[in-house]
């Protein structure tokens, strides 16, 4: 279509399934939330959806200027999404410094884009990609800054470390259903684009672009994992759990970077991709759901919380757990994943980043576990108000029905989410 | 006519840009200092363009997308930075760190 | 049965009912725990008739399984089966898991929720029987990780709440809290690296994670060098840590004394197992030139754990903590039987691994118990408990007696016949290290009888303490006794008849090791 | 499942043996039964009219019966057979289970029959009132039965599993007081001591097992009498270890601590396990492995030999300074299965047996005896008796009988035992051993005398009446005297040597020296230190005066001192061995776990948590202010800087984000 500017194929089909259900469950978790304010409904509504159509865009786009008008539609509703609780001041501190970044990582974007554009005259991946190799200019000093600028612009969405700093104040301060879909949509679409970039245009930029990926991911996992060891704030750690996870759905890209096995990559990641969306959108809804029956944002005060509500207990195990990737629980076939990626070709890189993952997923279980010990197993504390309010709202029983549902069949039955990402992965063989 | 002057020009903006982003403290300003890195983007488009002698005018093409994203980003900075000086009586983003630790 | 249906039932049998369970209101605790134990009973009768079909006659076959496409993308199946190696412990599975719910009809610690309790044993139970079948590498991870999700709430809910001090650590903690960290953790770090060594045996060994497969390939040497050696070393550390092997064995004592008596009657019993089960099934066959590389430095490390485990034994003054160290010490035995590489060494493992699951398994039902009437594991404060509570101090001396290992009960044959394969192991391993490690062995028996029976001395007999003599204790009561009964008998029975088990076992073994190292 | 194997036993030289028919076929009765028996009287035996103790007498009685059936058929016909069950296979071993009949068997079946029958009988009255008496025959049945397993037993496995059963029971025997610290630690001395000496068993075991492929005796003798090579590389060092397990059962010195100190059990205990059951499993090892000993492992023979004689002499010397009776005849039988060993060192099978033969009967008979005395006046001590003969004549009489058959005066049983010893160590040429086994012949008839003075003689010194025992306490006091005279008589040089032929079952294996007639010289010997013995002591605590003075007499300090005190052997054990493993090497263990390990691993723990920490606090949230800080530390500030320094955390992150680009962009073009 358009001259192969928009494509429909597998790949951009499954992600965009993937992103419509996400929005979905965003909706379904934002119900409570926008009634229980005076909010702006229909905006709010209305600017979820540009941003879904943004991320709709961006799976199919294969040229510069429709990917960056995806990138962009995607990314600023969700400025304005993240400033939603309009009193709260920290939700408009956390706001403008995501506009900021992300303006300026647009414009990086930008900048990249114009070079690449300036070397090659083309605007159409494919044609940009043919035309480097032809001119031999893929490993010269302009496609590589096009790609670091790119990456850095594209690294600020999908939040690994050095361009992540603003996930956890946005995180924090921003509405949580808005929050699960930054972290879930938003993250995915930047690796969406990540994905086709890399594949399509920088496959043969060499070596040190998959070695400084290789060194991001593995750091940002690092970083994600040990700073999120720190956090009191339940949503804080999940900003860097979020943090961490994008280092592993990273790993395998970097890796094919290297490789050139982009197959096995794109179908780790998407993989991936998918798996996490929907445990760590469980994540967020045992936030919401613990946090209406207590007064504090510290989580150290939530002890024997689940006592109150054992089914949100139960979710926080599951969702939780899941993340930390303890089998069956479907997080566990994503980590397995990227290791089988990481490891199909026996290379160094792939083989020290495995190990670096295999370490993080233990930090990792630390934290994740943290939550369900301390409203499982402490005792309450007398100190902290409660309120009562034992009953659970059906949209919300559903957004965790359904993320239990697909958590945990995605860890019995991983088949059907792997072929999806197997599927989605085939084009990239062409 | 030679693209480098066109290219410096463009970097040099870039540059401004950055530092303006760095360095101001009124919000406003920072948004303007944003203003400036898009438009150099602009410049190098159509300088790239025109040395291309692009006849899809891609470009060109871009250029103008971009300068209507500019606008709608520089009118939801503009909300956001209302926002806060409502709440804060302050446009001075120095003083936005509640969050610190 | 092609189809694999017995086996099928007696893994998810158990995961099922739990399921079920979920949806039983909470007050109604009594049907909670019928359906509870109605289910362990099927799943333990299931078991029986897949046990009464085997065909001993080829117990070196994998048999009653079934492979079917599970994962197609990453070729993994659910490849199911049992050869004789299996057999003993899945039947030992599904009969402990059985005593376990029975015991806890009536002794579930603080707090009660018998809902959350019975169907975390039955996760457990899912998660043992079904490592004990799996066929497949990725399946026999899912199952050997199924297993540390319940243990780690059964030993953070239902734990022991004293807090104390942790070296190393500033703040004072619960002991449930850390042992249940430290426990999954642990456990984690070992498996996190055990799937990295199956993701490299998938990719070198024709990208199949069937273990019959990679056990053809293995042994017509495909996997050699570094890579193997690598393999090997993560494998290891994943198996080693559950096992567990000196040094990795430090969150064995904590999790033991921390977790609620069925937990740590499972712990000990069946989870251990998973370890050792892992070498004989996966690393020996799959990687047999890097096992017998490794062989000498696992039987250094089994004898080391042996005598350590018994020299901390002594130091002891709670109760628990002492068998847990116990525990140590004996799966030291085994390992040193599995370091010999020989059919003997490996049989003896076998049984090893049977016997201590009834024996120690039966010592924390006693010591659990005791805890419970007494309120205290301080054997100091203990004493005269034949007296006291002459049914529990009976079945105590009796345990502590098999667990020294004394002839005509069961946990002789683990230890001797250990040792007898650590004199003569693999030809081509050093004959110095294993016939010291073998001696150390043998001192270890000794220190074992010095502090079970030391133990004895200080809790069973004597004069009872004051501070008792006043108070109503309860003795064992009808559902202690038949929750340990059963294993008493079991235990005279192997000690009497090992062919229980080496009828199973002997064959399989002996095709493993011909297979793997033509000896 | 029970097959017959007739290679080793019969099918060479002359088949003079039969195969013991159905009597032979059911002699595993003798050995299960009283397992069977055990488990019922803990169970029933409370409500039985006796408690049980008809249970355990009933099996006793039938064992007695059964093995003197087999003992009249074995002496008529004779009888060799092994019968063998299945339990098990691992890797190309056989475990097998089973019982064999044979001339050594049939002897050990009868001792252990006999002297347990009188011991239960008198037991029933001796416990009368006594705590857990239900338990104790439950123990004391076990006990016989165990040692049954152990004599019965055609396999080195079936051995080893008696030979500790009978540890565990000896466990429960002598701790059967076990209120008392002091008894259950003795009781745990013994365990521990055996299960030391269990060990060298256990590796003897195995290292025959592997050398010779089976796990059976009789193939084991076979191939170390028909020089097979494998057996013959390990066979000194088997030998040994081997050896180094009936140290521990027997007695032998430096392993025969426990054997005192289980006096802590009720006396029928002592002297059941002093006769019967418990100490001659070593020399029943010892005999049974014999032809392996003389076909292979002469050497080890040598060391046999010399614990033989040190244990003798020792044992002796220390008996003579003891004060409690029960001791002074504890340490007696340590020297007697001295003499026993020094027997089967010096390659004298029969006279060794011969010994345990007649030992187990007079050395019952004595402990009995000491019981009944016991029983009378509530001591131990024999500085609180004397001049027992009046009130308790039956029990002096007997006591008496049993002194002179173990000070080794003819015609009693000692005599022709310890003579037939003596005449081999002559024979062989140990001249010194010879010596010192006369010596202690001597010392023997000493102490023993030195007792029965204590005891009977001069005035009463304790409390109280006492009187003579109940009828069952001293009929088995009489029927052991009687078999006290005669058992000697089995076997007389020259006159009939039916003992001889009892014993050599597989006659083919065994040459020894059998004395065709009276050895003079060592019946010379013999006698005179017998004779000499008692008559120094009637002379030093009877004639000289009164009886508690004799010690004094006699009392060389420092040599008393050392004789009083053991050797300081326990001291020694307990100083370098016991309290360095249980409280220095396991603490530091223990500490070690604790402080060392788990530091270690929490230290992983806080490290990760603090390196969290630090990449939290001053890598995420500050570290550009630090870095910038740092660098402007130095040099005076231009404007812009103070700026950038003085950035908010929203510019600050900015900033991040573009010395992020700029650092990647470096190392992408410069260093990669």
């Amino acid at each position: 279509m358009f001259e192969g500017s928009y494509v429909i194929d597998k790949f951009s089909l499954i992600l965009k399934g993937l992103f419509i259900l996400v929005t979905y469950l965003t909706f379904l978790l934002s119900v409570n939330f926008v009634e229980s304010d005076e909010y702006y409904q229909g905006e709010y509504y209305f600017l979820l959806l540009s941003s879904l159509l943004g991320a709709l865009v961006v799976t199919s786009s294969r040229d510069l200027l429709t990917m960056f008008i995806g990138i962009e539609l995607a990314s600023t509703p969700m400025f304005l999404l993240s400033g939603w609780k309009k009193g709260d001041q920290k939700s408009n501190e956390g706001s403008i410094k995501f506009f900021l970044l992300g303006v300026l990582s647009a414009s990086l974007i930008l900048y990249g884009f114009s070079l690449l554009y300036g070397v090659t005259g083309k605007l159409v991946f494919s044609d940009i990609a043919n035309i480097l190799i032809q001119q031999d200019l893929a490993q010269s000093p302009v496609a590589l800054l096009s790609a670091i600028l790119i990456l850095a612009g594209i690294g600020f969405k999908i939040s690994i470390v050095p361009f992540h700093s603003w996930a956890p104040d946005t995180y924090e301060g921003a509405p949580l259903p808005v929050t699960a879909y930054l972290s879930v949509s938003s993250k995915a679409t930047g690796f969406v684009a990540l994905i086709i970039l890399m594949s399509k245009i920088f496959f043969e930029s060499g070596d040190g672009l998959g070695i400084i990926l290789v060194f991001i991911s593995g750091i940002t996992m690092f970083v994600g994992n040990l700073s999120a060891l720190q956090q009191t704030n339940p949503v804080r750690l999940l900003a860097y759990s979020s943090i961490a996870q994008a280092g592993f759905i990273l790993a395998p890209i970097a890796v094919a970077n290297i490789t050139n096995n982009f197959e096995d990559g794109v179908y780790a990641s998407v993989t991936y991709l998918i798996i996490y969306a929907f445990m760590n959108i469980g994540a967020f809804l045992v936030i919401n759901l613990l946090q209406r029956n207590i007064d504090s944002e510290n989580m150290y005060d939530w002890g024997g919380l689940a006592k109150e509500t054992p089914l949100a207990g139960i979710f926080a195990v599951i969702f939780f757990f899941s993340l930390a990737g303890i089998p069956p629980l479907g997080g566990w076939f994503a980590k397995f994943v990227v290791f089988r990626s990481l490891l199909s070709t026996g290379e160094i890189f792939g083989l020290s980043l495995a190990i670096v993952g295999a370490i993080n997923a233990v930090i990792g279980l630390v934290y994740y576990s943290r939550i369900s010990k301390i409203i499982w197993m402490d005792s309450p504390k007398e100190d902290v108000q409660k309120t009562e309010n034992s009953i659970i709202p059906s949209p919300l029983k559903v957004v965790g029905f359904v993320s239990l549902i697909l958590t945990i069949v995605s860890g019995i039955f991983p088949g059907i989410f792997s072929n999806l990402g197997e599927a989605s992965s085939i084009f990239f063989n062409s | 006519m030679s693209i480098q002057p066109l290219l410096i020009a463009a970097a040099a903006l870039f540059s401004i840009g950055i530092y303006g982003i760095l360095v101001r403290r009124n919000a406003v300003m920072v948004l303007l200092s944003i203003e400036l890195i898009l438009n150099s983007v602009n410049i190098n488009f159509v300088a790239f363009n025109a040395m291309l002698s692009d006849v899809f005018l891609n470009g060109q093409i871009f250029s103008i997308f971009i300068i209507t994203i500019a606008a709608a980003e520089v009118g939801i900075g503009l909300a956001i930075v209302l926002m806060l000086f409502r709440n804060r009586e302050t446009a001075n983003i120095n003083e936005f760190d509640l969050m610190k630790w | 049965m092609e189809s694999g249906l017995g086996l099928t039932i007696v893994v998810f049998l158990p995961l099922v009912s739990a399921i079920f369970i979920f949806l039983i209101p909470k007050k109604q605790e009594m049907l909670i725990k019928l359906v509870t134990l109605g289910s362990a009973l099927l799943t333990f009768g299931v078991s029986l008739i897949v046990a009464l079909q085997f065909d001993f006659n080829n117990a070196g076959d994998l048999q009653l399984g079934t492979k079917v496409s599970w994962i197609s993308s990453i070729n993994s199946n659910y490849e199911i089966g049992i050869d004789g190696i299996s057999l003993p412990l899945l039947l030992l599975s599904t009969f402990i898991s059985v005593l376990a719910i029975i015991y806890s009809f009536e002794h579930l610690p603080e707090p009660k929720n018998a809902k959350g309790m019975m169907s975390l044993i039955l996760i457990l139970e899912t998660g043992m029987n079904g490592t004990f079948v799996a066929l497949d590498l990725i399946l026999f991870f899912v199952f050997f990780e199924l297993v540390l999700l319940p243990m780690y709430f059964m030993i953070g809910i239902w734990g022991d709440k004293t807090v104390r001090s942790v070296s190393g650590l500033k703040n004072d903690i619960e002991t449930r809290l850390y042992a249940s960290i430290k426990f999954f953790v642990f456990t984690l770090f070992g498996s996190a690296f055990m799937l990295l060594g199956f993701l490299g045996l998938y990719f070198r060994g024709n990208r199949t994670f069937s273990i019959p497969e990679l056990i053809e390939l293995g042994s017509s040497g495909a996997f050699t060098g570094t890579f193997a050696s690598l393999v090997f070393a993560v494998l290891f550390l994943g198996f080693a840590v559950k096992v567990p092997m000196w040094p990795l064995h430090t969150w064995l004592p904590d999790a033991h004394t921390a977790a609620p008596t069925v937990g740590s009657v499972l712990l000990a019993a069946i989870l251990l197992k998973l370890g050792s089960y892992g070498f004989v099934r996966i690393a020996l066959p799959i990687l047999p030139e890097q096992a017998v590389a490794w062989a000498p430095a696992i039987a250094v490390l089994s004898a080391i754990g042996i005598i350590y485990g018994s020299l901390a034994c002594l130091a002891q003054t709670d109760l628990k903590r002492l068998i847990a160290f116990s525990s140590v010490g004996h799966m030291g035995f085994v390992m040193l039987g599995i370091s010999s590489l020989t059919s003997i060494g490996i049989n003896a493992a076998m049984i090893g691994m049977v016997a201590h699951g009834i024996i120690t398994g039966l010592l924390f039902f006693v010591s659990g118990s005791m805890a419970h009437t007494y309120h205290t594991r301080d054997m100091g404060r203990l004493g005269g408990n034949m007296k006291l509570l002459p049914k529990t101090g009976a079945i105590l001396a009796f345990t502590a007696m098999a667990s020294l290992g004394l002839p005509g009960l069961a946990g002789f044959w683990g230890e001797f016949m250990a040792l007898l394969g650590a004199y003569n192991p693999l030809p081509g391993l050093n004959i110095t290290i294993f016939r010291s490690s073998m001696v150390a062995g043998a001192i270890g028996t000794v220190l074992t009888a010095g502090y079970l029976l030391w133990m004895l001395q200080r809790v069973n007999l004597g004069e009872p303490k004051e501070e008792w003599l006043d108070k109503e204790l309860h003795d064992a009561d009808n559902y202690e006794l038949v929750a340990w009964i059963p294993l008493v008998i079991l235990t005279v029975l192997i000690g009497v008849f090992p062919k229980l088990i080496f009828g199973a076992t002997n064959d399989a073994v002996i095709a493993l090791v011909s297979k793997a190292f033509g000896g | 499942m029970v097959n017959q194997n007739f290679i080793n036993l019969l099918a060479e030289g002359k088949p003079e043996y039969t195969d013991g028919g159905v009597l032979a076929e059911f002699t595993w009765l003798i050995v299960v039964l009283p397992f069977l028996a055990a488990i019922l009287i803990t169970f029933f035996g409370k409500y039985l009219p006796l408690q049980g103790a008809e249970l355990a007498l009933g099996t006793v009685l039938f064992i007695f019966s059964y093995s003197a059936a087999l003992l009249y058929e074995h002496a008529t016909k004779g009888i060799a057979n092994e019968f063998f069950i299945n339990v098990g296979s691992i890797g190309s071993y056989d475990l097998e289970f089973g019982w064999v009949v044979d001339g050594l068997s049939i002897m050990m079946y009868f001792v252990v029959g006999t002297v347990s029958s009188l011991v239960f009988i008198y037991a029933t009255n001796y416990m009368q009132g006594e705590i857990r008496y239900t338990f104790f025959f439950t123990s004391l049945t076990l006990f016989a039965g165990s040692m049954l397993v152990l004599v019965s037993s055609p396999t080195l496995l079936q051995l080893l599993i008696g030979w500790e059963l009978v540890g565990v029971c000896s466990y429960l025997l002598i701790g059967h007081y076990w209120e008392k610290k002091e008894n259950s630690s003795a009781a745990m001395k013994a365990f521990i001591t055996n299960k030391i000496a269990d060990v060298g068993l256990m590796i003897g075991i195995i290292v025959l097992a592997l050398s010779t492929k089976t796990l059976r005796i009789s193939e084991i003798l076979y191939q170390s009498t028909h020089d097979y090579a494998d057996i013959k590389t390990v066979a000194y060092l088997g030998g040994v270890l081997l050896f180094i397990g009936a140290m521990g059962k027997s007695a032998q010195f430096p392993l025969h601590v426990w054997l005192p100190d289980a006096m802590a059990g009720p006396t029928p205990v002592s002297a059941l396990m002093h006769a019967a059951t418990m100490v001659t499993a070593g020399v029943y090892l010892l005999g049974r492995m014999f032809p392996f000993y003389q076909g292979m492992a002469s050497q080890a023979l040598d060391i046999v030999l010399l614990f033989g004689v040190i244990t003798l002499l020792g044992a002796g010397l220390v008996a003579v300074v003891q004060d409690d009776l029960k001791k002074v005849l504890a340490y007696s039988t340590v020297s007697q299965l001295g003499y026993m060993v020094t027997a089967m060192g010096s390659g004298a099978y029969t006279a060794g047996l011969f010994h345990l033969w007649t030992h187990a009967f007079f050395k019952a008979l004595l402990f009995l005896g000491a019981g009944s005395v016991i029983h009378a006046v509530h001591t131990n001590n024999m500085s609180e008796m004397g001049g027992l003969r009046k009130e308790m004549p039956r029990t002096f009489s007997t006591f008496i009988i049993g002194t002179i058959a173990l000070a080794g005066l003819p015609p009693l049983a000692g005599f022709f035992s310890k003579d037939e010893i003596l005449a081999s160590l002559n024979h062989e040429g140990h001249n010194l051993y010879f010596i010192i086994s006369v010596l202690g012949a001597f010392i023997t008839a000493f102490y023993m005398t030195r007792a029965v003075l204590l005891t009977f003689f001069g005035d009463y010194r304790g409390d109280g009446h006492p009187h003579e025992s109940d009828k069952m306490m001293t009929i088995p006091l009489i029927i052991l005297s009687g078999f006290a005279i005669v058992a000697g008589w089995a076997n007389i040089p020259g006159v009939y040597t039916g003992f001889t032929k009892w014993v050599t079952t597989r006659k083919n294996y065994i040459v020894e020296y059998h004395p065709e007639s009276f050895d003079l010289v060592a019946m010379f010997s013999g006698l005179t230190s017998g004779l000499l013995g008692i008559g120094l002591a009637y002379y030093v605590y009877h004639m000289s005066g009164n009886a508690t003075d004799g010690d004094e007499k006699i009392k060389i300090k420092p040599i008393w001192n050392l004789l009083e005190n053991k050797y300081y052997l326990d001291f020694f054990y307990f100083k370098f061995i016991i309290d360095p493993v249980k409280i220095t090497f396991a603490k530091f263990v223990d500490s070690f776990n604790s402080n060392v390990l788990d530091r270690f691993v929490n230290g992983v723990g806080t490290t990760a948590s603090k390196a969290g920490g630090i990449v939290y606090t001053n890598l995420d949230q500050g570290g550009i202010d630090k870095v910038l800080n740092l660098s402007s530390t130095g040099t005076d500030t231009i404007g812009s800087k103070v700026k950038l320094i003085q950035t908010g955390k929203t510019q600050q992150y900015l900033m991040y984000f573009l010395i992020g680009v700029i650092v990647i962009s470096l190392i992408i073009l410069l260093v990669l």
